[in-house]
C-alpha cells in the first residue's frame, strides 16, 4: 500500500476542468484559439497522466496512488485510488480526448466554445468514474458523463440528434438512477459508501442475504448493462451514435461504454460474488447473443455509422463474456479488449466522421469506390477495420484471443459460439468497405473528394501506430493488470468457498492508508456471540 | 390565575429570540411608511430596502441562534431546526424580492405593499417555523397564507392572476378551516395545544390505555389536510397548478419555495414531534401521499408545453420527494427533509426567476415554444437555467441530487421499522425521478436543440436579477459539490428536536446487518 | 332542563340556519341564515359560560365581518347563484364524502373522552371562564399570538387596500 | 550460427520491403520499387540459404531448433493455468523445405512480376503487398507455435484479400477479395476453436510442448481420443478454409480475378498449401486420431476428383488452373490423411514449382495477348510464345504426373501411400488415380486450346509477343524445377533411398504413435528393375497418357467433338460448366436468408420493433397517465375541494383504520 | 337536567360538515367564503365546548384569535371578490377556470 501523499489523480482528473476556466475566459467567437488552447490542455492531460504510468506498481494488486480525505458527513469520502483494471482506462481516456479534439478541428463549426468545454468536462467525468473508490463519489462523476455527451449529441449532432439525446439520457438515467438506490442500500448496510470498506464488511463480517445480493446485483447490473449496452438494452446505442458528432461517437464509443465494462468489474464482482455467479449463465448467454446478434444487424445497415454502432454491441459483448467467464486470462483479455475496442471502433469513428465532413452524409450507398479519390484514407480505414475485425497481430486479435482463450477453460460452448463474431466481424467491416471504398466511384460529387489532409493523417496515423503496438506488445499492457485481475478472481472465490456463517471477529479492518473502524453497531452486532 | 411578571433581561431574551421577525416586519413596515413619500418612479428602492430588510433579518438569525430557547411562554422554539428554517424562508424572500424590483416595474405595479407583504409573509414563515404551539402556528400560516393571496392577485388586470387568487384564497382557507379542526381536536384529546406537551400527553395516554386516543388521530388527519395543501402533498395538490400558473412569476418563486419549507417544518414539529409515537401509522399517510404526489407531478409535467405550469407540476413532484423522506420518520430523514429544502428552495427560486425573465411583459412568453434557441441568444441565463432545470432533475454535483440522495438514504435508513415498504416507495421515487428526467430535459432541449425563434428579442437580464440568480446557482452548486456543512447543520437542526421520549432507542443510525443465514 | 331545552333550540337553529345556507339561492339569504347560525352559536357560546366570546361573536362575527359580507353583496349586487354543474366529480364524490366526513366527525367527536365532560345550565359558570382571567391569559400566555394577530390585521388592510382599489 | 540465432531476420526483411514500398513507395520511380521489393526479397532467399546451410551442421538433438524472442501475449502468468505466448521461431526439416520453397519461388514470381505488372497502376502497392505477403507466409512456416502460425495463417489471407481485389475498381475483384477472405475465416472459426481446445489440452500452443504432451496421451482412451479428434478435425476444417477443400474452396475460382503472380504465388504455390504444412506439422496430433486423419484423407481425395471435374468444361484459363489447383491440394490432404506426410509435402513442393509454373506461363499468355482469358479464342500460339509454350508443356507433364517429371514423383508417392501406405484404402486410390487421369485430360485440352489449331482471336488487332527476359527467365528456372525437383526421390524407384523422405522423417517419427509403422516404401521382394517399371508404367501413368490422348483426340483431331458430346451429356455438361451450383447453392441457402433474417427480423422486428417499442411504449404510457394526470387539473374550484374532501376523508379514515390494527 | 360537552361536540361536528358541503355545494363565491365562515364557527364551538371540558381558558383565547383571524380572512377575501367583479362578469366560481390541466 502506497501510504505516501499524492495529488496526481486529483490532478489528472480536475486538470480538463482547469482548462475549462481557461476556455471560458475567451471570446466565444475566437475559434482559433479556443481549438488550440482545447487541444493543448487535453494533449498536457494526457501528458500528465502518462506520470501514473511511472509511478504505478505493476506488481501491486492494491489501489495505488490513494487519495481519501473527508467530504460530506462521517461516511463519504474523496477516496480515489487506481488499480491495473482502471490505470488504462484512464489512458485511454487521455489518450482519445486530444484526437476527438483533433478530430472536430473543422467540422466543428458553430458554438464551438461550448463544444470543447462539453469535451473537456466529459473527460473529468470519465477519469473520475474510472479512480472513484468511493460509491458516491463514482456515482456523481458517473451522472455527470451523462450530461455533456447529451448535449453533443443535440447540439452539434445530426438529423435526429434531438430523438437521440433524449433517448440516451432517459436510457442511462433509467439504470443510474436504480444503482443510486442500491447503492444506498448498500450504506444501510454497512454504513460506509467506502468500495474497500464496504468490500470487506461484505466478505468478513456482514455477507448479504441471497436475495438481498441478487437484487443488489441485479440494480447495479442493469446500469452497468445499459450503458455497455448488453442485448437487449442496447438500442439507445445506434441512435445515440448515428447522430452524434464524430468526437461524440468517438468518447462514447471509445471510453463511455467502457464504463458499464469497468462498472461490473469494479462492483458487480466483488460486492455480490454469489450473485454473480449464480446469473453469469445468463449473463454470458446475453452477451453471446449480443456478440452475434451485434454482427448480424451490422451486417445490414445501410448507414456506416450505425454499422460501426452495432459493432460496439459486439465487441462489447465480448467484454462482458471475457468478465463473466471467472478466469483470469479472460478477464485481462476483456480489460484488454475494452482498450482495443476503445482505440479501434474510436478510429473507425473517426474515419466515418471524416467522410461525413466531406459528404455530409452517413449513408453507404451515397459512397463507393472512394479508394480512388482518397487511397490514403481508405488504406487507414481498412487498416482500422482489421484491427476491428481481430486480424492478428492487431491489437483486436489479442483481446477476443485471450477472452476466447480464458472462456473455453470454463465454457467450451461459450467460447465457440462467441468466436463465430470474428466471421461475421470479418463480414461486415469488408462488406461495408467494399462499398465505400471498392468498385468504380459511383457518385460523380465523389471523384473530387480531396484525400485524408495532414492533421487526419496524423490521428489516424497515430491510432493505426497504437493499434499496431497494442498487438504486438501486449504483455505491456495486461501484465499490469494482472496482479488487480488475479486479486479480484481470488477475493470471488475466497467468498463463495467460505461458508456464509463463518464470520471473521476482528473489528478494525484495515483498508486503504486509514484504518476504518466499523461502525459502532455493526461492532456491537459482531461482539455478539 | 396569577399574574405572571416577566423580568427584563428574559423580555429581552424573548425578543432576541424572534429577532428575525421583527425584523421583518419592521421593514415590511417602513417599507410601508416611505411608500407615500417615495415617487412612483423610484418606488424600485423600495424593493432594495425590502432586500436590506432580508438581509438584515438574515444577520438578525445569528442573533436568534445566539439565545437559543423557548420565548414567550414556550409558544415560540427557537431551536437549530428554526435557525435553519428561517435561514431558508429568508433567503427564498431575498431572491423572489430580488426579482420582483424589475419585474414589477415590466408589470406596472410597483407597489410598496408588494415588499411589505412579502416580508410580512416570510415573518409568518419564521413564525410556522419556530412554533412550539397550534394556535401560533395558525397565526403564522395565516400571516403567510393571506399575504400570499394577495401577492397571487397583485396584477390586478390579469385574468389568471385574479383566477388564482381567488383559487388559492378559497381552497386555503378551505384547507386552512380543516387544519384548525385538527387543531381543536388534539386540544380537546390532550387539553393542550403546545407541541411539546401534547407530545408528552399523548404517551401518557397511550401508556394507559394502550391506543393512542382515536380524537387524536382524527385531528392528525386533519392538520394533514391543512399542512398537506401548503405544501402540496397529493390530493391537496390540485390547486397548486393553476396558482403557480396564474400568480405573478416571483410570487410564484416565492409560493412555490419558502412556504412549503416554512410548513415542511411545522408537519415535522407535529408529526415527529408530538406524534412520534404514532410514527408506524402516519408513514401509511405520508406513504401514499408520497406515491400519488409524485406520479401525479411528474406524469402531469410530462405533458405541459408551459414551462411555469411544468414547473408547478414540478414541484408538487418534488413534494413528493420531500415526502419520501418524510416518510423515514427517523433524524436523518428530518435531515434528509431539511437539506432537500434548502436545495430545493435555491433551484426552484432560480427557475421561476429565468421564467419571469423570458416571460416578458404581461408574462407571454411562457411556452416551450419560446425558449428556442435561448442557449444561442442568452447563453449564460440558458446555462443558469439549465442548472437549476438539472439539480431539479436531480443531477449529481447540484443541490438537488444531493436533496435526493439524503431523502432515499433518509428514507432506506428506516428500512427496519417500515420493512419493503420504503424500499418500494425509494424505488417509486427513484422511478419518478427518470420520468421526470424527460421534461426537465426538453426544456434544455428547446433552449439549446431547437432553432431559435424569430420573434424573440431578448431583453438584458437586469442587475438585481442577476444577483439573484448568482446566488441560486452558485448555492446550488455549493450544496451539490460541498454540502457537508449545510447537511451537518441540518442533522443539528434535527437533532435540536425533542423527538425522543424517555426510553425509546436512540436515533437509528441504521446499520442493520442481513441475519446470519443459519445462525444457532 | 332549561339548559336542555335551550341548546337543542339553538342547536336545530344553528343547523338550519347552515341548511338554509346551502339551499338558498340568494346570497342575501345566505348571508341571513349564516348570521342565524352565528346568532345561536353565541347562546350556546353563554350556555357553555362563555360570555365574553359569546359577546364578541355578536358583536365582531354577526355584527362586523357578516355586515361586511353583506355589504359586499350589496355592492356587487350578486344576483341569484347561478346552479352550474361543472364539475361532475364535485357532486358525485365530492358532497357525498362531505356528508360522509359530516358523520365521521361528529362520531368521532361524540366518543371521544372530553365528550364525557357534563357542563352545567347556564349560571354555573366557574370563575376562571370571566373575563378578567381571559385577559390576563391572553395578554400574559398567548401575548406574542395576539402581537402576531396585529401584523395579520395589517396584512389584511394592505390586501384590501391593493386588491379593491379602483382600476386605475 | 548466426542466421539461427536470428531468424527473425528473415522476417523482417521482407516486412521492411513492404513497409519502405507501402509508405514511401508513391513516390518512388519502379526501379527503386522493384529493387526495394525484390532486393528484400532476395535478400530473404540468400538469408534463407544461409540458415539452411547452418542447419546443416545442427546436431540432430539441437532439432527443432527454437529461438524466443520476446513474449507477444501473456495473461493470467500468476494462476495455476498461465497463458503466455511468445514470439518464438523454430527451424526443423519441415521449415527449412517450406522456407526453401516460399523464398525461391517467392524470389521468382517477384521477378516475374517486375515484367507483369510493368504498365500497371498501385505498382508500389502490388509490391508492398507481395512483400507482405511473404513476411506473413515466412511467419506462418517459422513459428514456433501455433498462435504465431495463426499470426501469418490471417495475414496471409489479409494478403490474399488484398491482391485479390488489387483492381479493386473492378466490382468482380473487390468481391472475390471479400468472399476470399470471409469464406477461409469461416474455415478459421473452426481454427480458432481447434488453437482455444489444443491449449486446454496440452496446456501450450508451443509445438514441441504440444507434441510432448500429445505423445503422452492415449488414443485408445475415449476421452482422449475423443479430445484428439476434436482438435485434428478443427484445425482440419481451418484447413479447408485456406486450402481451399470441398466444401470451402468456392472463394479460389474467383481469387482469380487477382493479377496472375498473384494467383502463381499464392493461390497456387504458398498460402493454399498452409493448411497442408498445418496438417503436417501436427501430425502427431493427427496421427492419435485416425478418425481425423480418415476425414482428412477423404476430403482431399473428394476434392481432387470434384475439382477436377469442373475443371474439364472450364473455358477460363485461369480458372482451370485453379481448380487443378484444388484438386492437386486435395492430392496433398489425400497423402497427408493417409499418414504420408512427407509426401504430402513433397508434392506441395513439386506443385509448388508446376503449378507456380503454370500460373506464370498462362500470365505470359495472358499478357501476350493482351489480356484475354478465354482459351476459346486462343489458338495457335506455340510459335508466337515459343518459351512460354515450352515451360507450360514441362509443367503441364509434371502435373499430370508423366514419368520423369517432378509431379509424378511426387504424385505416385501420394498414390502409393494411398494404396499400401499406414491407412491405405482402395477406393482412395482408386479416386486419386482416376482424378489423376482427368487432371492429364483438361490440362492437355488447356494446352492443345491455347497453342495448338488455329488462331481464334483477331490477329489484327492483337499483337501477340513473347514476353520480357524478365518474365521468362523465372519461367525457365521454374521449368527447371518442374523437371529436376522431384528427382531427390528418384533413387527410390530403383529401390534406393527416398532423399526427400528421409531428410522429413525426424518431424514425422518423433512424436509418432508407435503403433503406426511410417516406412512405406514399394513391396518388398520384388527386384529394382520390375518396381521401376511397374512405377513407370503404374495404372496412373496409364490414365495420364489416355488422359493425353483423349485431349488429342478432342481438341486437335476432333475439334468438333467437345460440342457434341456437352449436347449429348447436357445434364452434366450443364451441371459442370456451372461448377455444380456450389456457389448458387450456397447464396440461396444460407448468405440470403442470414441477410433476410438480420434486416428483417433482427433489426426490424426485434431491435426496432420489440425493444424499442417497448422502451417507447412506456413513454407513449408515460404521457397517456400524464394525460389522466393532467385532466385532474379541471380548473373547477369546486372539483378541487371535492379532491381536498376525498384526501380528508381517506387519510383519516386510513389513519384511524391503522389505529383500529394498532388498538387491536 | 344537563347538557354533556359531547352534545356540543356532535352539533359542532355538523356545523363543520354542512360547511363543508356548502363549499362544495355552492357556486357563488361570496356564498362558498360564507361557508368558510360557517366552519370556522364550527371550530370555534367545539374550542369553547373542549375548554369547557378542560376547565380550561385556553380554548376561549383561542376562539378570539379565530375571530380575528376570520376577520383579516373576510377583508381579504372580500377585497379579492371585489377585484374579480371588476375583471369578470361572472362570480360563478365554475366559470373561472381560465387556468387548468
Amino acid at each position: 500500500m502506497h501510504a505516501q501523499a499524492s495529488y496526481l489523480l486529483t490532478v489528472v482528473t480536475f486538470l480538463p476542468l482547469f482548462s475549462v476556466a481557461a476556455l471560458l475566459v475567451l471570446r466565444s467567437d475566437d475559434h482559433v484559439w479556443i481549438r488550440r488552447i482545447a487541444f493543448a490542455a487535453s494533449v498536457g492531460e494526457f501528458a500528465v497522466s502518462l506520470l501514473l504510468l511511472r509511478g504505478f506498481d505493476s506488481t501491486d494488486a492494491s489501489y495505488q496512488f490513494q487519495e481519501f480525505y473527508n467530504w460530506i458527513g462521517p461516511s463519504i469520502h474523496y477516496h480515489m485510488g487506481i488499480d491495473g483494471i482502471s490505470l488504462f482506462l484512464v489512458l485511454l481516456t487521455t489518450f482519445l480526448t486530444p484526437l476527438a479534439i483533433l478530430c472536430s478541428w473543422k467540422s466543428i463549426q458553430h458554438n464551438v466554445k461550448g463544444f470543447f468545454i462539453s469535451l473537456l468536462v466529459i473527460e473529468t467525468a470519465m477519469i473520475g468514474v474510472f479512480v472513484s473508490l468511493d460509491l458516491f463519489l463514482f456515482f456523481v462523476f458517473w451522472e455527470i458523463t451523462l450530461v455533456p455527451m447529451y448535449f453533443l449529441i443535440g447540439i452539434w449532432g445530426h438529423e435526429r440528434r434531438i430523438y437521440a439525446a433524449v433517448k440516451f439520457i432517459l436510457y442511462t438515467m433509467f439504470g443510474s438512477i436504480l444503482m443510486l438506490v442500491a447503492i444506498l442500500w448498500l450504506y444501510h448496510l454497512t454504513g460506509t459508501f467506502d468500495l474497500p470498506v464496504i468490500e470487506n464488511i461484505l466478505a468478513n463480517s456482514a455477507p448479504l442475504s441471497p436475495t438481498v445480493e441478487l437484487v443488489l446485483f441485479g440494480a447495479f447490473f442493469l446500469a452497468f448493462a445499459i450503458k455497455v449496452p448488453l442485448f437487449p438494452l442496447h438500442t439507445w446505442l445506434p441512435d445515440a451514435h448515428t447522430d452524434a458528432p464524430t468526437a461524440g461517437s468517438v468518447i462514447l464509443a471509445g471510453v463511455m461504454l467502457k464504463l458499464g465494462t469497468y462498472g461490473m468489474l469494479r462492483f458487480c464482482l466483488p460486492l455480490f460474488p454469489a450473485a454473480a455467479h449464480k446469473l453469469a449463465p445468463m449473463i454470458g448467454v446475453l452477451a453471446i447473443i449480443g456478440i452475434v446478434y451485434g454482427a448480424l444487424v451490422a451486417t445490414v445497415q445501410h448507414d456506416l455509422k450505425r454499422l460501426v454502432a452495432y459493432t460496439s454491441v459486439s465487441h462489447l459483448g465480448f467484454v462482458v463474456l471475457g468478465i463473466f467467464a471467472f478466469n483470469a486470462v479472460a478477464m485481462q483479455g476483456a480489460i484488454y479488449q475494452m482498450l482495443n475496442h476503445g482505440v479501434s471502433t474510436g478510429a473507425l469513428f473517426i474515419v466515418v466522421g471524416m467522410l461525413y465532413d466531406r459528404r455530409h452524409t452517413h449513408e453507404i450507398s451515397e459512397f463507393g469506390g472512394l479508394a480512388t479519390p482518397m487511397p490514403v484514407l481508405m488504406a487507414l480505414f481498412i487498416f482500422i477495420a482489421l484491427s476491428s475485425l481481430a486480424l492478428p497481430p492487431l491489437n483486436g486479435f489479442i483481446g477476443e484471443f485471450l477472452i476466447l482463450i480464458g472462456t473455453f477453460a470454463t465454457h467450451h460452448a461459450w467460447a465457440s459460439w462467441a468466436a463465430s463474431g470474428a466471421v461475421l466481424s470479418a463480414i461486415y467491416l469488408l462488406w461495408a468497405y467494399q462499398r465505400v471504398a471498392l468498385g468504380e466511384v459511383t457518385v460523380e460529387k465523389n471523384r473530387a473528394l480531396p484525400d485524408a489532409s495532414g492533421r487526419e493523417r496524423f490521428i489516424l496515423g497515430t491510432l493505426a501506430v497504437v493499434i499496431l503496438f497494442m498487438g504486438i506488445a501486449s504483455p505491456y499492457f495486461t501484465r499490469p493488470m494482472e496482479p488487480a485481475a488475479d486479486a479480484l478472481l481470488q477475493q470471488m472465490n475466497n467468498q463463495l468457498q467460505r461458508p456464509q456463517n463463518a464470520m471473521r471477529r476482528g473489528v478494525p479492518v484495515k483498508i486503504g492508508p486509514h484504518a476504518v473502524v466499523l461502525p459502532a453497531a455493526l461492532a456491537e452486532r459482531q461482539a455478539r456471540p | 390565575m396569577t399574574a405572571v411578571t416577566i423580568s427584563l433581561p428574559e423580555q429581552i431574551a424573548n425578543l432576541r429570540r424572534i429577532a428575525p421577525e421583527i425584523v421583518l416586519c419592521i421593514f415590511g413596515m417602513i417599507v410601508m411608511i416611505v411608500d407615500p413619500f417615495v415617487k412612483p418612479a423610484s418606488r424600485r428602492a423600495l424593493g432594495w430596502l425590502a432586500f436590506a430588510g432580508t438581509l438584515v433579518a438574515l444577520a438578525s438569525v445569528h442573533v436568534a441562534a445566539a439565545e437559543m430557547g423557548f420565548a414567550y411562554s414556550r409558544l415560540i422554539s427557537t431551536d437549530n431546526f428554526s435557525i435553519f428554517v428561517h435561514v431558508i424562508v429568508i433567503v427564498a424572500a431575498g431572491l423572489a424580492i430580488l426579482g420582483s424590483i424589475d419585474y414589477l416595474d415590466r408589470e406596472g405595479i410597483q407597489r410598496g405593499e408588494y415588499y411589505a407583504l412579502v416580508l410580512f409573509a416570510t415573518a409568518g414563515m419564521g413564525i410556522l417555523a419556530g412554533a412550539n404551539e397550534l394556535i401560533t402556528a395558525f397565526i403564522g400560516l395565516e400571516m403567510s397564507s393571506i399575504s400570499s393571496y394577495i401577492l397571487c392577485g397583485f396584477r390586478r388586470k390579469a385574468k389568471e392572476s385574479n383566477e388564482a387568487a381567488m383559487k388559492y384564497f378559497l381552497l386555503g382557507s378551505f384547507a386552512t378551516a380543516f387544519f384548525l379542526y385538527g387543531i381543536a381536536m388534539i386540544y380537546g384529546s390532550t387539553g393542550t395545544t403546545f407541541i411539546d406537551a401534547a407530545k408528552a400527553e399523548l404517551e401518557r395516554q397511550l401508556a394507559a390505555n394502550g391506543h393512542f386516543p382515536a380524537l387524536a388521530i382524527l385531528g392528525l388527519g386533519l392538520i394533514f389536510v391543512g399542512l398537506g395543501f401548503k405544501v402540496v402533498a397529493a390530493p391537496f395538490q390540485v390547486y397548486a397548478p393553476d396558482v403557480y400558473e396564474g400568480a405573478p412569476s416571483p410570487v410564484t418563486a416565492l409560493l412555490a419555495s419558502a412556504p412549503k419549507a416554512a410548513t415542511f417544518a411545522l408537519m415535522i414539529r407535529i408529526f415527529y414531534v408530538s406524534f412520534h409515537s404514532a410514527g408506524d401509522i402516519w408513514f401509511w399517510v405520508i406513504w401514499i401521499s408520497a406515491v400519488l404526489t409524485m406520479f401525479i407531478g411528474n406524469l402531469g409535467a410530462l405533458v405541459q408545453t408551459n414551462v411555469k405550469r411544468m414547473l408547478a407540476y414540478s414541484s408538487i413532484a418534488h413534494a413528493g420527494y420531500i415526502l419520501v423522506a418524510f416518510a423515514a420518520s427517523t433524524e436523518l430523514g428530518i435531515a434528509a427533509v431539511l437539506f432537500y429544502l434548502a436545495a430545493y428552495v435555491l433551484m426552484k427560486v432560480g427557475a421561476f426567476l429565468v421564467v419571469t425573465h423570458v416571460g416578458q411583459e404581461g408574462e407571454k412568453r411562457l411556452n416551450l415554444q419560446d425558449y428556442a434557441g435561448l442557449g444561442m441568444k442568452q447563453p449564460a441565463l440558458a446555462a443558469c437555467f439549465s442548472l437549476f432545470l438539472l439539480a431539479l432533475l436531480g443531477l449529481p454535483a447540484t443541490g438537488g441530487f444531493l436533496g435526493k440522495f439524503f431523502a432515499f438514504q433518509g428514507a432506506l435508513d428506516s428500512a427496519r421499522a417500515h420493512g419493503g415498504w420504503v424500499v418500494a416507495l425509494v424505488i417509486i421515487a427513484a422511478v419518478n425521478s427518470v420520468i421526470g428526467a424527460y421534461y426537465y430535459v426538453r426544456v434544455i432541449v428547446a433552449m439549446y436543440f431547437w432553432p431559435q425563434s424569430s420573434d424573440y428579442t431578448p431583453t438584458r437580464v437586469a442587475p438585481a436579477l442577476v444577483v439573484a440568480l448568482f446566488i441560486a446557482a452558485i448555492g446550488t452548486l455549493y450544496l451539490g459539490i460541498v454540502p457537508g456543512r449545510v447537511h451537518s447543520l441540518a442533522e443539528s437542526a434535527a437533532h435540536s428536536l425533542p423527538l425522543q421520549s424517555a426510553g425509546s432507542n436512540g436515533p437509528s443510525n441504521a446499520i442493520v446487518i442481513a441475519p446470519p443465514q443459519n445462525a444457532r | 332542563m332549561v339548559a336542555v331545552i335551550v341548546f337543542f333550540a339553538c342547536a336545530l337553529l344553528a343547523v338550519t340556519g347552515a341548511i338554509l345556507l346551502i339551499l338558498s339561492r340568494e346570497p342575501i339569504h345566505s348571508a341571513l341564515s349564516l348570521i342565524l347560525v352565528m346568532v345561536s352559536l353565541a347562546i350556546l357560546y353563554l350556555l357553555l359560560g362563555a360570555e365574553f366570546i359569546s359577546a364578541i361573536q355578536i358583536i365582531v362575527y354577526a355584527g362586523a365581518v357578516m355586515v361586511l359580507f353583506v355589504f359586499v353583496i350589496m355592492l356587487l349586487n350578486a344576483g341569484v347563484e347561478e346552479r352550474t354543474d361543472f364539475s361532475k366529480f364535485a357532486k358525485f364524490v365530492g358532497l357525498p364524502l362531505g356528508f360522509f366526513l359530516l358523520f365521521e366527525v361528529a362520531r368521532w367527536l361524540y366518543t371521544s373522552r372530553a365528550g364525557s365532560v357534563i357542563t352545567h345550565g347556564a349560571g354555573t359558570v366557574t370563575q376562571g371562564f370571566s373575563t378578567r382571567t381571559l385577559s390576563a391569559e391572553l395578554f400574559q400566555q398567548y401575548l406574542f399570538n395576539f402581537e402576531a394577530t396585529s401584523i395579520l390585521i395589517l396584512i389584511a388592510i394592505l390586501g384590501a387596500l391593493v386588491l379593491a382599489r379602483k382600476n386605475p | 550460427m548466426f542466421m539461427l540465432d536470428h531468424i527473425w531476420i528473415i522476417l523482417l526483411l521482407p516486412i521492411l520491403g513492404a513497409a519502405i514500398n507501402g509508405l514511401f513507395g508513391k513516390r518512388f520511380p519502379k526501379a527503386a520499387v522493384n529493387s526495394v521489393a525484390v532486393g528484400s526479397v532476395a535478400l530473404t532467399f540468400i538469408a534463407v540459404c544461409e540458415l539452411v546451410r547452418e542447419f546443416w551442421s545442427l546436431p540432430a538433438g539441437a532439432i527443432p531448433w527454437i529461438r524466443s524472442y520476446y513474449t507477444w501475449m501473456a495473461a493470467g502468468e500468476m494462476t495455476e493455468h498461465p497463458f503466455r505466448i511468445d514470439f518464438a521461431l523454430q527451424v526443423d526439416q519441415l521449415t527449412v523445405i517450406m522456407l526453401l520453397t516460399v523464398s525461391l519461388v517467392g524470389l521468382l514470381i517477384h521477378i516475374y512480376s517486375t515484367g507483369y505488372m510493368e504498365h500497371e497502376g498501385g505498382y508500389y502497392r502490388f509490391f508492398a503487398y507481395m512483400n507482405l505477403f511473404m513476411f506473413f507466409m515466412l511467419t506462418l512456416v517459422t513459428g514456433a507455435n501455433l498462435a504465431v502460425l495463426f499470426v501469418g495463417w490471417e495475414g496471409v489471407g489479409l494478403c490474399s484479400y488484398l491482391l485479390i481485389g488489387f483492381w479493386f475498381r473492378k466490382k468482380s475483384a473487390a468481391d472475390a477479395g471479400k468472399k476470399a477472405f470471409i469464406t477461409t475465416r469461416l474455415g478459421d472459426l473452426a481454427f480458432m476453436v481447434g488453437i482455444l481446445l489444443a491449449f486446454w489440452t496440452f496446456g501450450s500452443l508451443t509445438y514441441s510442448n504440444m507434441f510432448a504432451q500429445a505423445s503422452r496421451m492415449q488414443p485408445d482412451t475415449m476421452a482422449h481420443a475423443g479430445v484428439l479428434t476434436a482438435i485434428a478435425v478443427l484445425l482440419f476444417v481451418g484447413a479447408i478454409g485456406k486450402s481451399a477443400q470441398l466444401p470451402l474452396y468456392v472463394w479460389l475460382p474467383d481469387a482469380m480475378e487477382g493479377p496472375t503472380p498473384v494467383s502463381a504465388l499464392i493461390h497456387a504455390a504458398t498460402m493454399v498449401t498452409a493448411g497442408v504444412y498445418m496438417v503436417a506439422r501436427m501430425n502427431p496430433v493427427f496421427s492419435r486420431a485416425p478418425i481425423a486423419m480418415y476425414l482428412v484423407a477423404v476430403v482431399g481425395c473428394i476434392t481432387a476428383l470434384f475439382a477436377a471435374t469442373i475443371a474439364l468444361t472450364q473455358n477460363d484459363i485461369k480458372k482451370v488452373l485453379a481448380y487443378s489447383t484444388i484438386s492437386q491440394l486435395g492430392y496433398m490432404f489425400l497423402g497427408c490423411g493417409v499418414g504420408a506426410y512427407a509426401a504430402g509435402i513433397f508434392h506441395l513442393m513439386t506443385h509448388a514449382f508446376f503449378k507456380g509454373l503454370l500460373f506464370l506461363t498462362a500470365g505470359s499468355v495472358i499478357h501476350a495477348l493482351g489480356g484475354e482469358q478465354d482459351m476459346t479464342k486462343m489458338g495457335g500460339l506455340r510459335k508466337k510464345i515459343p518459351v512460354t509454350y515450352w515451360t507450360m508443356l514441362i509443367a503441364t507433364l509434371a502435373i499430370a504426373g508423366i514419368p520423369g517429371f517432378a509431379g509424378f514423383f511426387s504424385k505416385d508417392e501420394i498414390l502409393g501411400a494411398a494404396k499400401s501406405g499406414p491407412h491405405a484404402s482402395l477406393w482412395l486410390w482408386a479416386v486419386g488415380v482416376f482424378a489423376a487421369g482427368l487432371t492429364s485430360f483438361y490440362m492437355f485440352r488447356l494446352i492443345f486450346l491455347t497453342f495448338c489449331g488455329k488462331p481464334r482471336f483477331d490477329e489484327h488487332h492483337t499483337h501477340v509477343h513473347e514476353s520480357p527476359r524478365k518474365m521468362t527467365i523465372p519461367l525457365m528456372i521454374l521449368a527447371f524445377l518442374s523437371i529436376f525437383g522431384g528427382w531427390v526421390a528418384a533413387p527410390k524407384l530403383v529401390g534406393g533411398i527416398d532423399y526427400f523422405d528421409r531428410f522429413l522423417q525426424p518431424v514425422f517419427t518423433a512424436y509418432a504413435p508407435t503403433q503406426v509403422v511410417s516406412e512405406a516404401s514399394g513391396a518388398p521382394g520384388v527386384s529394382a528393375g520390375v518396381q521401376l517399371l511397374l512405377a513407370i508404367v503404374g495404372i496412373p501413368v496409364i490414365l495420364a497418357v489416355i488422359g493425353l490422348l483423349v485431349a488429342w483426340w478432342f481438341y486437335i483431331k476432333n475439334p468438333n467433338a467437345p460440342k457434341k458430346l456437352a449436347r449429348q451429356l447436357h445434364g452434366a455438361y450443364v451441371l459442370l460448366w456451372n461448377k455444380y451450383f456450389v456457389d448458387e447453392i450456397y447464396l440461396v441457402l444460407f448468405i440470403r436468408p442470414l441477410l433476410w433474417i438480420s434486416r428483417n427480423v433482427l433489426w426490424k422486428v426485434v431491435d426496432a420493433g420489440a425493444i424499442d417499442g417497448v422502451v417507447n411504449g412506456t413513454a407513449t404510457a408515460a404521457r397517456e397517465s400524464g394525460g389522466i394526470a393532467r385532466e385532474l387539473q379541471s380548473g373547477n374550484t369546486r372539483s378541487y375541494a371535492a379532491w381536498v374532501v376525498v384526501g380528508a376523508v381517506g387519510f383519516t379514515m386510513l389513519l384511524l383504520a391503522f389505529l383500529g390494527l394498532a388498538v387491536r | 337536567m344537563i347538557v354533556p360537552v359531547s352534545y356540543y361536540l356532535v352539533l359542532s361536528g355538523v356545523l363543520f360538515g354542512l360547511g363543508v358541503v356548502a363549499f362544495i355545494f355552492k357556486r357563488n363565491v361570496i356564498t362558498i367564503f360564507m361557508s368558510i365562515e360557517l366552519m370556522l364557527n364550527a371550530v370555534n364551538l367545539a374550542f369553547v365546548a373542549f375548554a369547557r371540558a378542560h376547565r380550561q381558558l385556553d380554548g376561549l383565547v383561542f376562539v378570539f384569535f379565530v375571530i380575528v383571524v376570520a376577520a383579516a380572512e373576510a377583508a381579504v377575501g372580500l377585497a379579492i371578490v371585489i377585484m374579480m367583479a371588476q375583471n369578470r362578469e361572472s362570480l360563478n366560481v365554475e366559470r373561472v377556470d381560465q387556468l387548468k390541466f
